[in-house]
């Protein structure tokens, strides 16, 4: 499949359009709402499903094929940050907190465009290395804690552990629920192993794919929302939620090269430098870096770079990766 | 039957807020606290619950006049400015006055 | 089949006796509850999995098919309330928003039915349009707007489109969730067709049975909660609420049939003609015409109605198409 | 610290109601209000929220007292009469007045 | 506009006892009430609502004074010794006294 | 399959697995909290499927061979508190009132136990009579009623009818949503059999293992809470959570031999003995007994009884189905 037909075809996957629809629906302001615990309860079974299928990955490859390019990818989100962070602050002109806040976003990752990313890969037929949800795992919480420490002064030396704020953040990036939930069900994954999967297979991974898609509706409606938004970010931010997952993603597929991955799984990492986290990073940023504004960090997140990530982003990390393999 | 005065003080925060204002509260010398999800509006613009990361909580506490000034206050200097938050006092009569 | 063994397989499918169980519940006073999101998650899924079928047989049947007996279904949806409001003032003697209100609740559909009626139709092997699921989308709203003028007095000139609840019903009655959710994942299923439809199946084809019967045990719970206001109702509405949906569900297989549906679809456009709305009129018609008893229409519809429909209107309205088509 | 006096306009109504209520209270002159789903029963019988259709919401709006009592005066002649609901006025202290 | 005094009881407590409670308040002479789940913590401990066992319940009565008066003395006698709970009464004011 | 290699495989199952993740969750407390409705749901969901399908097993081998060993089940369950009373009183020193609320729990039943123990002899294909559902349906209210009047004086004869309490509690115990569902959905699936079977099993039976795993991550944060209270319940309530499912069980295994039960079901009819109820005993103790201390019943259930018979219990009846059988 060529370039432009696979855009043509994840742009009109089930997954694409039903985010496409709940941004219709917020932007007209329908009467259409998520129950409170709806999200909640997708969020839960995404991770939980993710984890597990990495996990029954791992359990057959072997930790000692699997280690090499985690520990690759959790380095690349904890560097992110620190190129992220001076280009905010001196050509975006942000406040030390809020180039803190969006590099810590920047280097994270989001679960569902890595979801989304396996989608295109399988409807492609491109394989890939099943165990590469362990580089989501890690990849979560390192940007987390050198954003947050940059956005704190660290630069200045103003950065000090015994901030409450601070505290509650930091166990929230290694111990919250995201961290918890993947590496968990990885763990669980990698111990039940094929006959586990067996059992719990009718849940976790046939309606997967429906799941995913009703996630993105509500998805799309909180992205809807933010879309008001898109004017007080100024033109600064809107370019760099399109430049910066094209250089980070490109940077992922080449390190994946680099460490020996498929063409599928450079495209995954490409995928997961590329995205930027609006989960983990929202919550653990709002209660450490208060005086940054979540409307930057968020809008962009969720706004430009989810968005360009599931539509253009994907195809083209995956593009990228066949050209290094060839 | 008779009642004792005491003071019912109500935050409504951001819901990423609830651990840190429930440990602010116990600092302040409440002995207990009620809270619920709730979704709004304000200075800071719409709050939708659908989601916890953009909810808010409401968190209710009867306590001594005393602690709920101490309350009050620690919620002034250390969030009202970072957070979208209000909070109000008002007068309720008990019958278990120890209880508080 | 015949007609007896089919109402008898009708009556003892899981749905009907979930449904049978519900009201039960409701009657006995049990601590069974449904806790707040569960019904508005089924309601929002039964929806989605509902319109993306009918996107995917749309995509498959080609829209020229399918416009001319959407436009036919729609046509009579609008016409229902015009029968039905002077029946109901002159022989009901009931007052003009009384009148209006009702009518359009029996105008407007029953997405739930409908449902009923597909499974009804593949237990005893009778094909269908499948994308019959379109008409349902369409039938939607306009009874409600003409159902609504008439309540307010439009005969007698009274109506006027600046009173702020009737905006907000109409608004609601064209862009709520009911026929955002259909509409959209209609045009979903119609733009990522049997490719989309592979991938989310697993998710919403194989579990919906069940998560009907899931949902009509609520539903029944809540007819069950208003069988106590049977006696407030007056017997006119009893009998109105049989007689309404035999008489508008032959009006309904008849014009199938006109319009050239198999027997199938005209059993499936008869259903939903006789079919009366419990979700979408009640709130609309709440809103724009709150003299109206709420008792009446929603007891109606929900109580006798439904019931009605469900156990014997379907296997009804199919003889009916059959003996059309000899 | 001083506090300063404010009202507290409490509304329980008809869950499908809550988008008017916010709209006319923003027309009342309120900078903000806080909601959230709940059940109950008056005069017009049990209202279950399993199903949002036959659930109520509580509307909660802290205003000035000319704001409130315009408040009251609208629901009263607008609502009132054709829905569930009860509505009820209580005093209150602030810490930032010019919030309300 | 005139506003006529009435009480508001607020009870909090297990969520288990919310059909004995609203039994108790009709009998006391209550005409309605609101209810909503609610989590919170106590003399009994944290109280997690992510379980309907485990979590409470708030229960808000508007009733005129002997009413309330009435409710508050049999919660008092019958409930509040065995159970986790809490109940205040304060001030409010309705322009629909005979709602109540 | 070997004893300890059971025990392995059981303790490896993603069920199990999920259980000690949501205790790690409790206890390292982390921010993952299951939405409000969630764990209603599940209950909702489990409830339904295990009746559902314990109907049709019944629909299949006829009431005539039910209906003995049901009987039978249910007089151990109505026993049990006969005996676990005095002994908690004398030997335990507990109040009237707590040893009438945890011999209640204890004759009680946990139909999630049930369900571990039916996924483990399918796991070592192990057969078992299908219908054994319904011993769990008949066991749930028995002891809940006998050890509520030891609770409240039966033997000094101080117990009576007319107490508010123990009249919403005995109601709760019979029409409670844990019989309702159960019964209701067993006589669905009895009445609508195979054909029933069929269209609901997409929702009932392929996802059952998943969602069950899903639920003992909840159930695994609840107990975790609980860990802190084994301080507070004493060493013989420690010995008593592990020594009683061991007698308990092992009398319903025999019972189950006696009855003409396969190994299958004895080991399930052990199982159920052995488990103590965390739902339905609580609510209805709670409101009849409040004098006693919840901690006391609960934690021995939840804390103790439930993970040993998950892990240990389980696999320990079968063992002893397997020798009576030989
Ligand atoms: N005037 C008000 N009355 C009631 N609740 C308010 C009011 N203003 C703000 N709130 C609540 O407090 C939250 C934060 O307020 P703010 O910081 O003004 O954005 C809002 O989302 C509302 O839930
Ligand atoms: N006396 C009351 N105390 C507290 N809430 C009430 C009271 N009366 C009514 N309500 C609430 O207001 C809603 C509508 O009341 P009504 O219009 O009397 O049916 C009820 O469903 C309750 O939630
Ligand atoms: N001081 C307090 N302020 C607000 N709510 C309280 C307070 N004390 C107790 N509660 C609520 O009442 C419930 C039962 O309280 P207790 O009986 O003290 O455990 C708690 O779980 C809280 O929801
Ligand atoms: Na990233
Ligand atoms: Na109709
Ligand atoms: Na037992």
């Amino acid at each position: 499949m060529d370039f432009f037909s696979a855009i043509q075809s994840n742009l009109l996957s089930p997954a694409v359009l039903f985010f496409v629809l709940g941004i219709f629906a917020a932007v007209t302001k329908s009467d259409l709402k998520f129950p409170e615990s709806l999200y909640s309860t997708l969020t839960i079974y995404l991770l939980i499903a993710i984890g597990f299928k990495g996990g029954v990955a791992i359990n057959e490859a072997g930790i000692g094929v699997v280690w090499l390019p985690a520990a690759a990818a959790m380095t690349l989100g904890g560097l992110i940050p620190l190129w992220t962070y001076p280009v905010l602050r001196h050509f975006g002109k942000f406040s030390i907190a809020d180039a803190g806040a969006i590099a810590a976003h920047y280097g994270s990752v989001s679960a569902v465009t890595f979801i989304a990313a396996t989608n295109f890969l399988k409807s492609i037929n491109q394989p890939y290395e099943t165990y590469a949800s362990a580089f989501l795992a890690v990849m979560e919480s390192p940007a987390i804690i050198v954003g947050v420490m940059l956005g704190k002064g660290a630069l200045g030396g103003k950065f000090s552990l015994s901030d409450q704020g601070v505290r509650h953040a930091l166990r929230d990036s290694v111990l919250g629920k995201g961290v918890l939930l993947l590496i968990g069900s990885m763990i669980i994954g990698a111990l039940s192993g094929k006959g586990g999967m067996a059992s719990v297979e009718g849940f976790f991974v046939m309606p997967f794919q429906g799941v995913l898609a009703l996630f993105l509706l509500e998805m799309g409606m909180v992205a809807g929302r933010r879309l008001g938004d898109l004017k007080k970010v100024g033109f600064f931010l809107l370019l760099f939620g399109i430049s910066a997952p094209i250089l980070h993603g490109s940077a992922g597929v080449l390190l994946g090269h680099l460490v020996g991955l498929s063409t599928g799984g450079a495209t995954l990492m490409g995928v997961l430098s590329a995205s930027a986290s609006y989960i983990a990073a929202p919550a653990a940023v709002r209660l450490s870096l208060p005086e940054a504004n979540p409307t930057f960090s968020l809008t962009a997140a969720l706004a430009i770079t989810f968005p360009f990530n599931i539509t253009f982003g994907i195809p083209l990390f995956h593009e990228l990766a066949k050209h290094l393999h060839v | 039957m008779s009642l004792y005065p005491m003071k019912l003080v109500t935050i409504v925060c951001e819901a990423i807020l609830e651990e840190r204002v429930v440990e602010l509260l116990r600092q302040a010398g409440a002995h207990g606290h009620t809270a619920f999800s709730v979704r709004g509006s304000g200075n800071q613009g719409e709050r939708h619950a659908d989601i916890s990361e953009t909810g808010n909580v409401q968190v209710e506490i009867i306590a001594k006049p005393a602690v709920a000034e101490a309350l009050l206050k620690r919620l002034h200097s250390e969030l009202f400015s970072s957070y979208a938050m209000v909070a109000y006092e008002s007068d309720v009569r008990v019958m278990r006055p120890d209880k508080f």
